[in-house]
């Protein structure tokens, strides 16, 4: 009996269960997750458009949570590949807000630097950026920067794309500043200081 | 209706679906709907800082409603054209007040730019809501002077605007009528569209196209199989993916669909009797010239399709429909003003 | 808990609805802080704003009154005459030079524990917000258009 | 204040208080031995002679303990600090009358579901007992000894509702021997088990064990049935209820009608018949619901009758061969007496349409559970034939989805306990009567009962296939050529981890159950309350899911919470016995919680006139003084209250008795705590 605790203690786990996982997603979300309350119906995934492409069904990365695999859930594509349709939403019996835990995932993705591919963070990064630049977005930027970088070989196929859109005026040439983009930075700059200490 | 709205355009409203904010600008005085927009506001920050940061991404909306809370007039809403834009002002309303620790994180941060803003204090409403409810579709009948009549309409409200829908404004998450109902009263002849709600792709489209492509494929194509002349959107993300990438979408399945998408407001524009170029018509990249055809040559209205009354085949009666959770309301008191 | 005001609260609740909310919750363990002492009546409208005054008098910092939903008396509709009577006492109150929100009316049913350990949190707060009972405010000093002025048969 | 001014007088009571621990439950929080030793020394000057702390007092060695305290230490007055008095009151009462002490000089104090449950700090807990202790100790200075209340009860019986469990109820009773008025709101009895085909797990045809029952109760000489009746109104109480009930007119004179069913067969309006056959079938204007129907008699269906339409028509009238056919005939009013009442008014099906993801109500071949019931029911509009909404195809491919409407918090949070064995009884029919590929769609399959697994495991063997997983939404509209012209069923089968998008002919919903639509009517018109989700709550939800807290007034099948058809027997059945036990007795002792008026003090205002429910008040014109009659009187102490002269009091809560409780749950304050 003893040699067993022993032995139990002395042999490293296979992979450390990270217990306060699913707490720590649930408290940095936006309002009350209810992640917890998860049943596991499958509800999400059965209700998801682009379950396709994901590594796992959303229910199966709420399993991983519970689980503590914080290496494997983060590392997940699934919230990237979430298109925020809000589908699993409003069917979940246990009314858990899932896209919302969708956006704390992706966070804390990029916090931990934890994806296998950076499009996505990037883009997401990329307009960002955009924004507490000029407080507005900026589609012509974000495109040309975007593009370059992660699809140079789709840029033909959306050629005549990018140039209708030009041509039509739907997108704009330069950015548009908004005028109080001071006010905008210093809220911007205090907001990640309270985000860095809560 | 003397109420002022305060206005959050949004950044698309000012660049790829500029057609929707001309053509709101143009239908909004026969309506008396009367808009101010909110000075100087800023992006709300899509589907993408939420993803990042959350105390920024939620401050960042908000200094949107702080702004519209200091110039509210003895009006408390705020009308938001765009999905996105509509959801995440409502969202932050909403999670502001269901978790009061988020609220008072914005508002320290808001401080720092001068502002602040009291969760709950302002409605959150999309254009459409604010049409049908308020505006009331008695009075939108009565301004149209040219019926769509023939044209079938696939009415597309995409998920932003009925999902997840925090104070239940809407007929339904999946299948809400609203919109079908404005149509109606523009003399369009409105398909039962089963993909009303479904997604478009939204971002995907930047950082996972074979995603995107397969989400704009279904609702194309099913817009095509119930034979619609035109589809129309309520929101510019899904104005964008379904026209703008409409064409690498074919090149992908090897399909060949030339479906127009237009917003609803352009629709309104057209049967208000108004110019289609002064309604952003021509911005669109699979162009709409055959479905205005259409109207323009008056075809009398085509036979509805069979609808389900028992027949003396032996059939089953089928249930009759449950009235949407918010018929009331479409239904007189509130409409009928 | 150090430094914190700890209110005394008694609580009348009927033997149909609350005081069976009362069991509820604690047999489903739901719960609230121990300031409140609960008198069991048959019925709100057994409720003698005697007993209110003597309760304050006594040193209850507050007191709740809890019966039945409207509609759902037991005994048909004395929780109506029990609402009466606690819109006089209020007026009562006010003129005594206390606050109003010294004494609440709730109403919960048999079925709601949850609700009446909720409740009984907030009352809690709102009694430890107005900190202990002195008798003797000038009446003057009070908000009295909170108080509504129903004439009272009984 | 007068009258209470001589505060705190010495107490010339030997009273003794026992503290119990309940195990861990109350001396897990409570300091129990503490409290007890507190209560002797320092409420020694209020007559406490003995403060004892005991495992369990309501144990027989507990009860002896104050029982041998009572008899050798002469306890006059007896306070136990234990759980709720809803729950041990009668045992300690008890223990009291055994040693010589009248029951009501016993108070019960609960530190149980009012402390030690809710509270965790163990020093503010304890100092909460002991105030509740002192509460306790100076009202059971002021109780009286008292005797209870004996009344009379009425030998009949009203049981409403006749499904299963009210035809159950009535049977009993009427069996030994007692009058039954059975009152049904629909035109038969049978309720939602005559719509049945087969009953799980056994697969009896339903009508087939059930009908000899309904036929039992048609002929039986104590029962009484009032169909196509409802109750109006319900006065009185336990023993002596007096109950309105409308008989809603038939148009159809039952003294002459032989049941022949001319008259529907010559009724030439067809309406879709929404009660009986779910919707899925039809009736004439003038109908019995189904040939076993009990009464035999039809009823008109006026709203739909032509001749009520339109003037003209009396095809039914000309065809009768008895002269039956009355369109004149009015509702009737029946004033019935009785001594207790069972509620056995079943349940409504979820409204699926709400569930507009599942499409039932816009794609035609998604069913619900009844329609499905119907739909494989030999006398159902299809002979039995499982076929599609078109009437004459049979489907080669089901899928049943569990939980529809239930352990859904946008919808009904509750589990409604059948649909996972209505969902195989489901599948195993399909199996049998189409040979289709057959599809169960669940979150967790809950089998449990006796021999309700074993028929999982059949159905299993069936070749049925499961996929865990709560059915995300049914379309019809396809994405690949194999779908076309289905039904697909989109769910994540949780089991693979992976999205399945499953075409199938015919798509039946296992709908759950909910509260009867006018549920918080029926209970406020019988004086019950009813739970969050609407089912009517019991008297205890384990000890005692009979009763209500109206006593005289049983609760059986459905309406107290989901359950099958074995269930509601055994409660129907179990609330008979209730019943009969109460007959039995003749007389029954209620407590003694009555007001009267103090004749000398009674200045005659008469204030308390209008305030009775029960109009138990009147005013002796000749003396001026109102008075009470106590066989009216309810104790709701409402009149007490109001007296301005303080000259009625309430038996068992009188003003002392409250007042003093007050000055001793003060006599410690929080601010202050004291340490024993």
């Amino acid at each position: 009996m003893q040699n067993m605790e022993q032995e139990r203690a002395s042999a490293p786990p296979k992979q450390i269960e990270d217990l306060s996982l699913l707490g720590e997603v649930s408290h940095r979300t936006a309002g009350v997750s209810r992640l917890e309350m998860c049943i596991q119906c499958g509800t999400c995934g059965g209700s998801c458009p682009s379950e396709a492409d994901m590594d796992h069904t959303p229910r199966m990365l709420f399993a991983m949570l519970r689980a503590g695999m914080r290496h494997a859930a983060l590392m997940s594509n699934t919230p990237w590949i979430c298109v925020s349709c809000y589908h699993c939403v409003v069917r979940c019996p246990q009314n858990v807000h899932i896209a919302d835990v969708m956006y704390t995932l992706k966070g804390m993705a990029i916090e931990a630097k934890l994806y296998q591919d950076s499009t996505a963070p990037d883009f997401s990064q990329t307009f960002v950026d955009m924004v507490e630049e000029y407080g507005r977005s900026f589609e012509f930027g974000l495109a040309t920067r975007h593009y370059l970088k992660h699809f140079p070989l789709r840029l033909p196929n959306m050629a005549p794309m990018g140039l209708g859109m030009l041509s039509k005026h739907r997108m704009n040439i330069t950015p548009t500043r908004i005028k109080g983009i001071g006010q905008l930075k210093a809220i911007l700059k205090r907001a990640k200081e309270v985000e860095a200490t809560s | 209706m003397s109420d002022s709205y305060i206005l959050y355009p949004g950044c698309s409203m000012e660049s790829s679906a500029r057609a929707y904010y001309d053509s709101l600008k143009a239908i909004a005085g026969i309506i008396d709907l009367r808009l101010q927009e909110i000075d100087d506001w800023n992006c709300c920050g899509a589907t993408e800082y939420l993803g990042i940061k959350l105390t920024p991404a939620y401050a960042l909306i908000s200094r949107n409603l702080a702004l519209a809370a200091q110039q509210a007039n003895g009006t408390r809403t705020v009308v938001a054209p765009c999905s996105a834009c509509y959801l995440n002002l409502a969202k932050a309303d909403y999670y502001m007040q269901e978790q009061p620790v988020l609220g008072q994180h914005v508002n320290e941060a808001l401080a720092a730019g001068g502002l602040s803003y009291k969760p709950g204090s302002l409605d959150i409403r999309h254009l459409l809501d604010v049409l049908v409810y308020d505006i009331g579709l008695d009075t939108i009948k009565s301004k149209v002077v040219r019926p769509l009549t023939g044209l079938r309409v696939a009415p597309y409200l995409g998920c932003m605007v009925p999902r997840p829908d925090y104070e239940h404004r809407w007929s339904d998450y999946e299948y809400p009528v609203e919109l079908d109902l404005l149509l109606n009263a523009l003399g369009a002849e409105v398909i039962e569209f089963p993909l009303k709600t479904e997604c478009c792709g939204g971002h995907m489209t930047q950082i996972s196209p074979d995603t995107a492509f397969e989400l704009i494929r279904r609702l194309i194509s099913a817009a095509d199989s119930h034979q619609a002349d035109i589809m129309t959107t309520v929101c510019p993300m899904c104005q964008m993916n379904l026209d703008a990438y409409q064409s690498e979408t074919n090149k992908k399945f090897n399909t060949s669909f030339r479906m127009p998408i237009v917003f609803f407001t352009q629709l309104m524009g057209l049967a208000f009797g108004l110019d289609a170029k002064d309604l952003g018509f021509g911005q669109e990249l699979v162009s709409a010239r055959n479905a205005l055809a259409k109207i323009g040559i008056e075809h009398p209205a085509e036979a509805p399709a069979g609808t389900a009354k028992p027949k003396k085949d032996g059939s089953l009666p089928m249930p009759a429909p449950l009235p949407p959770r918010n018929m009331h309301v479409v239904g007189k008191d509130k409409v009928a003003k | 808990m150090t430094d914190k005001f700890e209110p005394t609260i008694i609580g009348f609740t009927c033997n149909w609805c609350s005081y069976r909310a009362a069991d509820l919750a604690g047999t489903a363990r739901i719960k609230y802080p121990p300031n409140v002492r609960l008198v069991r009546l048959m019925c709100s409208g057994r409720l003698d704003p005697t007993f209110v005054f003597k309760a304050l008098s006594s040193g209850a910092d507050g007191v709740i009154i809890t019966g039945c939903h409207p509609g759902e008396c037991h005994y048909l509709e004395q929780n109506y005459k029990a609402l009466r009577r606690f819109q006089l006492m209020k007026r009562t109150l006010v003129g005594l030079g206390l606050e109003p929100g010294r004494v609440k009316l709730i109403w919960a049913s048999a079925a709601e524990g949850a609700k009446f350990a909720s409740e009984i949190n907030t009352f809690v707060e709102e009694i430890r917000a107005l900190g202990p009972l002195h008798w003797g405010i000038p009446s003057d000093a009070l908000p009295v258009s909170s108080v509504a002025l129903e004439e009272v048969p009984a | 204040m007068t009258q209470h001014g001589e505060t705190n007088p010495k107490s010339e009571e030997r009273i003794g208080v026992y503290v119990c621990h309940c195990g861990t439950n109350i001396a897990g929080v409570v300091d129990v031995q503490g409290v007890a030793e507190w209560a002797a020394s320092q409420l020694e000057h209020r007559g406490v002679v003995i403060g004892r702390d005991y495992k369990f007092m309501c144990s027989s060695l507990g009860q002896e303990l104050i029982e041998k305290d009572i008899k050798e230490l002469g306890l006059t007055r007896v306070v136990v600090a234990a759980c709720s008095p809803h729950l041990h009151e009668a045992t300690f009462r008890t223990a009291c009358k055994n040693a010589g002490l009248n029951p009501y000089l016993c108070e019960l104090v609960s530190i149980r579901e009012q402390v030690s449950w809710v509270h965790t700090d163990k020093a503010m807990a304890t100092a909460k007992s002991k105030a509740m202790i002192s509460g306790g100790v100076e009202r059971v200075i002021r109780h009286a000894p008292l005797e209870p209340l004996r009344v009379p009860i009425h030998p009949d019986t009203m049981v409403v509702g006749g499904g299963i469990a009210g035809i159950q109820s009535a049977l009993e009773i009427a069996d030994a021997g007692y009058h039954v008025y059975l009152v049904e709101r629909e035109p038969s009895i049978g309720g939602h088990m005559a719509q049945f085909d087969k009953t799980f797990p056994t697969l009896d045809c339903s009508a087939c064990i059930l009908t000899p029952k309904m036929v039992q109760v048609g002929t039986h000489p104590n029962i009484t049935m009032l169909t196509w009746s409802e109750v109006e109104k319900v006065d009185g109480f336990v023993g002596n209820f007096t109950v309105t009930v409308r008989k809603k007119a038939r148009k159809i004179i039952e003294e002459l009608c032989t049941g022949c069913g001319i008259c529907q067969e010559k009724c030439p309006k067809k309406v879709i018949d929404d009660v009986y056959e779910a919707g899925l079938g039809y009736r004439k204007a003038v109908y019995t619901p189904f040939p076993q129907a009990v009464p035999k008699y039809p009823v008109m269906d006026v709203p739909n009758c032509t001749y009520f339409e339109k003037g003209t028509c009396k095809a039914c009238e000309k065809f009768c061969p008895t002269n039956a056919i009355d369109f004149k005939q009015q509702d009737e009013i029946l004033t019935l007496q009785v001594g207790a009442i069972v509620l056995a008014t079943g349940y409504d099906l979820f409204d699926a349409r709400r569930v507009t993801n599942y499409g039932y109500g816009r794609l035609p071949n998604v069913f619900t559970s009844l329609e499905f019931e119907r739909l494989s029911n030999a006398a159902g509009p299809t002979n039995g034939n499982i076929v599609l909404r078109d009437g004459k195809t049979t489907p080669k491919s089901v899928g049943i989805v569990h939980c529809v409407g239930s352990r859904d918090r946008n919808f009904n949070n509750y589990c409604s306990v059948i649909c996972c064995m209505q969902g195989l009884k489901f599948a195993h029919l399909v199996h049998e009567r189409t040979g289709a590929i057959v599809y169960n769609f669940y979150i967790d399959m809950r089998t449990a009962y006796k021999a309700y697994d074993e028929f999982y495991q059949r159905v299993l063997e069936e070749g049925t296939l499961f996929v865990r997983g709560k059915v995300a939404e049914i379309t019809d509209v396809a994405r690949r050529p194999d779908e076309d012209g289905h039904l697909i069923v989109q769910v994540e089968d949780t089991l693979a981890s992976k999205q399945r998008r499953i075409p199938v002919d015919m798509v039946i919903l296992s709908t759950g159950l909910q509260p009867r639509y006018d549920a918080k009517e029926t209970a406020k018109r019988f004086g019950l309350s009813c739970s969050a989700d609407g089912w009517f709550i019991e008297k205890h939800p384990k000890l005692d899911p009979i009763s209500t807290m109206t006593e005289g007034i049983y609760i059986a099948g459905c309406v107290q919470g989901p359950k099958d058809i074995p269930s509601s027997v055994a409660q129907g059945a179990a609330a008979a016995a209730r019943v009969l036990g109460k007959i039995q007795q003749r007389e029954i002792s209620i407590e003694p919680v009555r007001a009267s008026v103090n004749q000398d003090q009674c200045s005659g205002c008469r204030i308390c006139n209008n305030l009775c429910p029960y109009n138990a008040i009147s005013f002796v014109e000749d003396r001026a003084v109102s008075q009470v009659n106590a066989a009216l009187c309810q104790g709701c102490g409402t009149c007490v209250a109001a007296c301005p002269a303080g000259a009625i009091s309430g038996t068992a809560f009188s003003n002392a008795q409250i007042l003093a409780q007050i000055e001793g749950l003060m006599m410690l304050n929080l601010e202050e705590p004291v340490t024993a």
